[in-house]
């Protein structure tokens, strides 16, 4: 290979405190490539947000702001209108498409920042929400959110004697927000720069309100050799645990389907968030999923 | 003197060195790379650069993850224990 | 040209807003405060005002929208009330934490439960430590000439602070009288334009702004807002007179106002529309050969200390009215903030007005009395129902 | 001071009457304000909005408990309020009504406004009607700056109407 596939610019600094092997920073490495330096960063109150700032010192390359855990998407409307109403008034940001991106785990987005992210879609503002979906409170400890998926232990979602794990399926955010009419609504996966880039150019062109669904493998919540957040990220896809796909202007589309889907336990033995599981767990999980992927034509 | 609004001016001057959190390092043989851009869209913290067409690994930052290790399809790099 | 309009308190806080040139509004409607965001809504609406309006789905979401357009160096303005107000609390410590100068009317309610869309000041008081410069107007005319206060206070460099104004609700949100409208060139000459230095978000300067305050800067970050707090009492003086000069309205110093103090051995302390309830008892009563005085907190936060002090020196008696109250202490708060510093004087607090209930002229004469002759100290609620 | 009370039903515009007559003392030359009862009511139920008219600026933030002039806008009120209460003694009262009711101890004047309202505007909006009636009792304001304070309250043509309204009301009851 020749040709440069990934621009080479950096928006994201060494030096962060993410843990080693932590996919949020990949998430963010690639999104920013991929929108390119006029980029303005609406940070949710998070692990990203935790290991990227520490005052006085900055992981960011563009312009960057957090407000709080829950309102990351209305942070971002008052950026987006007001660089709207700056540039018609004030001759500010001229001649300048500035993208406006928002940033929040499943914790910000899918539970407290829910309302927040429903408001700013329905709104038919002109920004991209990334979603990085690390299935569980991973900023205060590995708690359950909406976005657990079944039988995942957390610690408040514990593998005891009576209840084992999580008890309820994961939230559809990518289906919901596509219920709000927007142009843009993706899944992604970090272990696929490509397709997820190509998303993200794809959501800042667009205009309108956008939304990623961004699976984020996480070592310390899900359990696993940091080595593996890449490659637990394709089983994820794979084994059709995580789909990739798109719905642009409301057109549903698979942007990858594996030749042959895998084994779901060739995902959930890598993680010990799954340890508890019995085959007959396995066997329940493989048929929710089975059913899932064929529901998505896959 | 902490600033007005608490706001960072510099960009990007996270810069302390994350390189001793590690317990693997990475060893790049930069003969065997094929430059397919595997570990560097791979890595976490940045810290593998372009350097002359060669990528090169950034020990001031590297965690040593081992995700580059793990992803290069040509086995161009390898590990070794941290020695401190 | 200025002219004189018959409005309601609502309308002359979304003229003030129009005047003011706002570029982002983002609110959520609750009454009493609706007919405001309504206003307003007409206006860019009608292109009377260009400006950006964000339809938010919350009061949370409203301040939370005001604060990323404030941050990217739009001037923004926002209107609410009691709930909503209560709503926005934990973003209003980001706001003024952040250093940005959003300009807000509050149209004061009570708060649930019972539920009940009347006026006192429970909302705003309980916002006291938010960090939010706070102006209670004593009218229509004020409401308006606050508001175009608060922005050149607000985007002062010496405070950076946001402002809120709050005036009664219903008592003045909805009450019309006529209010002077200064002329759009002369407001806009007076505010000029919102130029921060400190924070916008510009891909040409990337700043981060609102990182992760650590122990070792977050007492700093927060001394820097108290010094803020402490610059703004000589800038909000420096602003009414200013104001004063171009257009012919003053408010007291900015931060307090007197009435016949010089005359009188018993003082009222109150905020808000109330205090033209009582100078009309008050010259009444002057008329009787009695003597009695006032004392109106304008500003509450900063609050006026040593002007407090200084207009107090000779009052006897001390009669502080409250639209609120610290449960557990029955006490309310403007007492407890003022009773630290008047610890030589005799003063009695008074719970007043609290969900709307109505505070007539001979409320007021029946604290003057009480104030004159009470020695315990205790608290009176005044026109509560015997249970 | 002077204190007026409207009492109607909501929907039928008390809040503005109240409104107008202030607007209408201030092109007098006189201070004024205007307020509603703040209650909970919905259209159809009972409503009162007040009025202060002075020579000087109004100050006074209190409800209106002893009006010197009661307006009621629907004759059905009668039945259910007691619109007397508080109002001074030999103070007046103008009521819409097609009967001729006279309340002991007080000033009454009738005026058949819903007819005038039908006639006039062809709905039956009563709130400029009575107004005019008002104005031709009390003459606390000017029919000159009633009319101009409710051709600014409505739209071009139905400002026009109203004041037209307005009145005739005005020159019923001064012939009365």
């Amino acid at each position: 290979m020749t040709e440069k596939q990934f621009p080479r610019e950096e928006y994201l600094a060494s030096g962060h405190r993410g843990c080693a092997g932590c996919g949020a920073a990949i998430i963010v490495r690639q999104a920013l490539k991929a929108a390119g330096k006029d980029t303005i960063v609406v940070n949710a109150t998070g692990c990203l947000e935790v290991m990227t700032t520490p005052y006085p010192e900055t992981a960011w390359r563009v312009p960057w702001i957090h407000v709080a855990f829950e309102n990351a998407a209305a942070a971002a409307s008052g950026v987006e209108r007001a660089i709207k109403v700056l540039q018609r008034k004030r001759k500010k940001y001229a001649n300048k498409k500035i993208n406006v991106i928002a940033f929040g785990g499943d914790g910000g987005t899918a539970d407290i920042g829910f309302q927040a992210l429903s408001g700013a879609m329905e709104r038919g503002h002109n920004m991209l929400y990334i979603m990085y979906d690390n299935e569980a409170y991973m900023n205060t400890g590995i708690q359950r959110s909406s976005s657990t998926p079944l039988l995942a232990s957390t610690t408040t979602s514990p593998v005891g004697t009576v209840i084992k794990g999580e008890d309820r399926p994961k939230k559809d955010m990518a289906m919901i927000i596509a219920a709000h009419g927007v142009p843009y609504v993706a899944t992604a996966c970090l272990s696929y720069p490509e397709d997820f880039m190509n998303k993200v150019k794809k959501a800042c062109e667009i205009e309108g309100p956008a939304f990623i669904h961004a699976l984020q493998p996480c070592t310390t919540g899900w359990k696993y050799d940091p080595k593996y957040t890449v490659k637990i990220g394709r089983l994820a896809v794979e084994t059709g645990v995580f789909p990739l796909y798109e719905i642009k202007n409301g057109e549903f589309k698979i942007t990858y389907r594996p030749l042959k889907r895998k084994p779901l336990n060739e995902y959930v033995k890598l993680q010990k968030r799954y340890r508890h599981l019995t085959d007959k767990d396995i066997e329940m999980l493989q048929k929710y999923i089975d059913e899932r992927c064929k529901l998505l034509g896959l | 003197m902490v600033t007005v609004g608490t706001i960072i001016y510099e960009p990007g001057n996270s810069t302390n060195k994350t390189g001793s959190w590690r317990v693997f390092k990475p060893i790049m043989d930069k003969d065997k790379c094929v430059m397919c851009e595997n570990c560097f869209i791979f890595c976490p913290e940045g810290c593998i650069k372009e350097k002359d067409g060669k990528f090169e690994i950034d020990y001031d930052y590297c965690k040593g993850c081992l995700i580059c290790v793990n992803e290069c399809p040509v086995k161009a790099i390898s590990s070794i224990r941290e020695e401190k | 040209m200025s002219k004189v309009k018959i409005i309601t308190g609502t309308s002359a806080a979304a003229e003030a807003a129009r005047l003011c040139d706002v570029d982002v509004i983002s609110a959520y409607p609750i009454t009493p405060q609706t007919t405001c965001v309504e206003k307003l809504a007409e206006f860019v609406a009608n292109g009377e005002l260009d400006a950006e309006f964000i339809k938010v789905e919350s009061e949370h979401s409203a301040i939370s929208a005001c604060i990323g357009a404030s941050a990217t160096g739009a001037r923004t303005f926002t209107a609410t009330s009691s709930q909503g107000l209560a709503l926005m609390h934990e973003v209003l410590f980001i706001a003024s934490g952040m250093r940005l100068p959003i300009v807000m009317m509050n149209a004061n309610r009570a708060l649930s439960a019972p539920i009940n869309i009347w006026n006192d000041q429970q909302d705003s008081i309980s916002q006291r430590d938010t960090g939010w410069i706070q102006i209670y107007a004593a009218d229509n005319q004020e409401t308006l000439d606050s508001i175009i206060q608060a922005f050149k206070i607000a985007e002062n460099e010496k405070v950076l602070l946001p402002v809120m104004v709050n005036l009664d609700g219903f008592i003045l949100t909805h009450t019309v009288e006529p209010v002077e409208l200064p002329d759009e060139e002369e407001v806009r000459d007076f505010v000029g334009i919102y130029e921060p230095k400190h924070a916008y978000l510009d891909p040409d300067r990337p700043i981060t702004q609102g990182p992760v305050g650590v122990p070792s800067c977050y007492m700093e970050s927060k001394y820097n807002v108290q010094n803020a707090m402490n610059n703004a009492e000589k800038v909000i003086m420096d602003v009414n007179e200013e104001f004063a000069k171009k257009f012919g309205r003053k408010y007291g110093n900015g931060l307090i106002e007197t009435y016949n103090i010089e005359n009188a051995e018993t003082v009222l302390v109150a905020m808000g529309s109330v205090c033209g309830t009582i100078k009309e008892v008050i010259d009444d009563l002057k008329q009787e050969g009695k003597e009695y005085g006032l004392l109106r907190i304008r500003t509450y936060r900063p609050l006026p200390i040593n002007h407090i002090r200084e207009a107090l020196k000779n009052a006897k008696n001390i009669a502080i009215l409250d639209k609120d109250i610290t449960f557990g202490m029955n006490k309310g708060a403007v007492y407890t903030d003022l009773a630290g510093f008047l610890k030589d004087k005799k003063t009695t607090n008074y719970i007043v007005g609290l969900g709307g209930r109505d505070i007539r002229q001979d409320d007021i004469k029946e604290i003057m009395k009480h104030a004159e002759k009470a020695e315990d100290g205790e608290t009176k609620w005044m026109g509560l129902k015997e249970q | 001071m002077i204190e007026i009370r409207f009492h109607g039903r909501g929907g039928q515009g008390a809040v503005t009457a109240a409104q107008i007559l202030a607007k209408a003392a201030f092109y007098d030359g006189k201070f004024s304000q205007a307020f509603p009862f703040f209650g909970v009511e919905r259209r159809g139920a009972p409503v009162m909005a007040f009025t202060r008219i002075d020579d000087k600026k109004i100050r006074l933030r209190s409800q209106i408990y002893e009006p010197d002039y009661v307006v009621v806008q629907d004759p059905t009120l009668l039945d259910t309020i007691d619109v007397t209460s508080g109002l001074k003694k030999g103070g007046k009262i103008v009521i819409n009504t097609n009967k001729d009711i006279k309340l002991e101890g007080y000033d009454t004047y009738t005026i058949d406004a819903t007819d005038v309202a039908l006639e006039v505007l062809g709905l039956p909006i009563v709130n400029t009607v009575i107004l005019g009636a008002f104005t031709g009792v009390t003459g606390e304001v000017t029919i000159d700056s009633l009319k101009k304070a409710i051709m600014d309250t409505f739209p071009k043509k139905l400002g026009e109407k109203n004041a037209k309204a307005a009145e005739v009301a005005y020159n019923m009851i001064k012939e009365e």
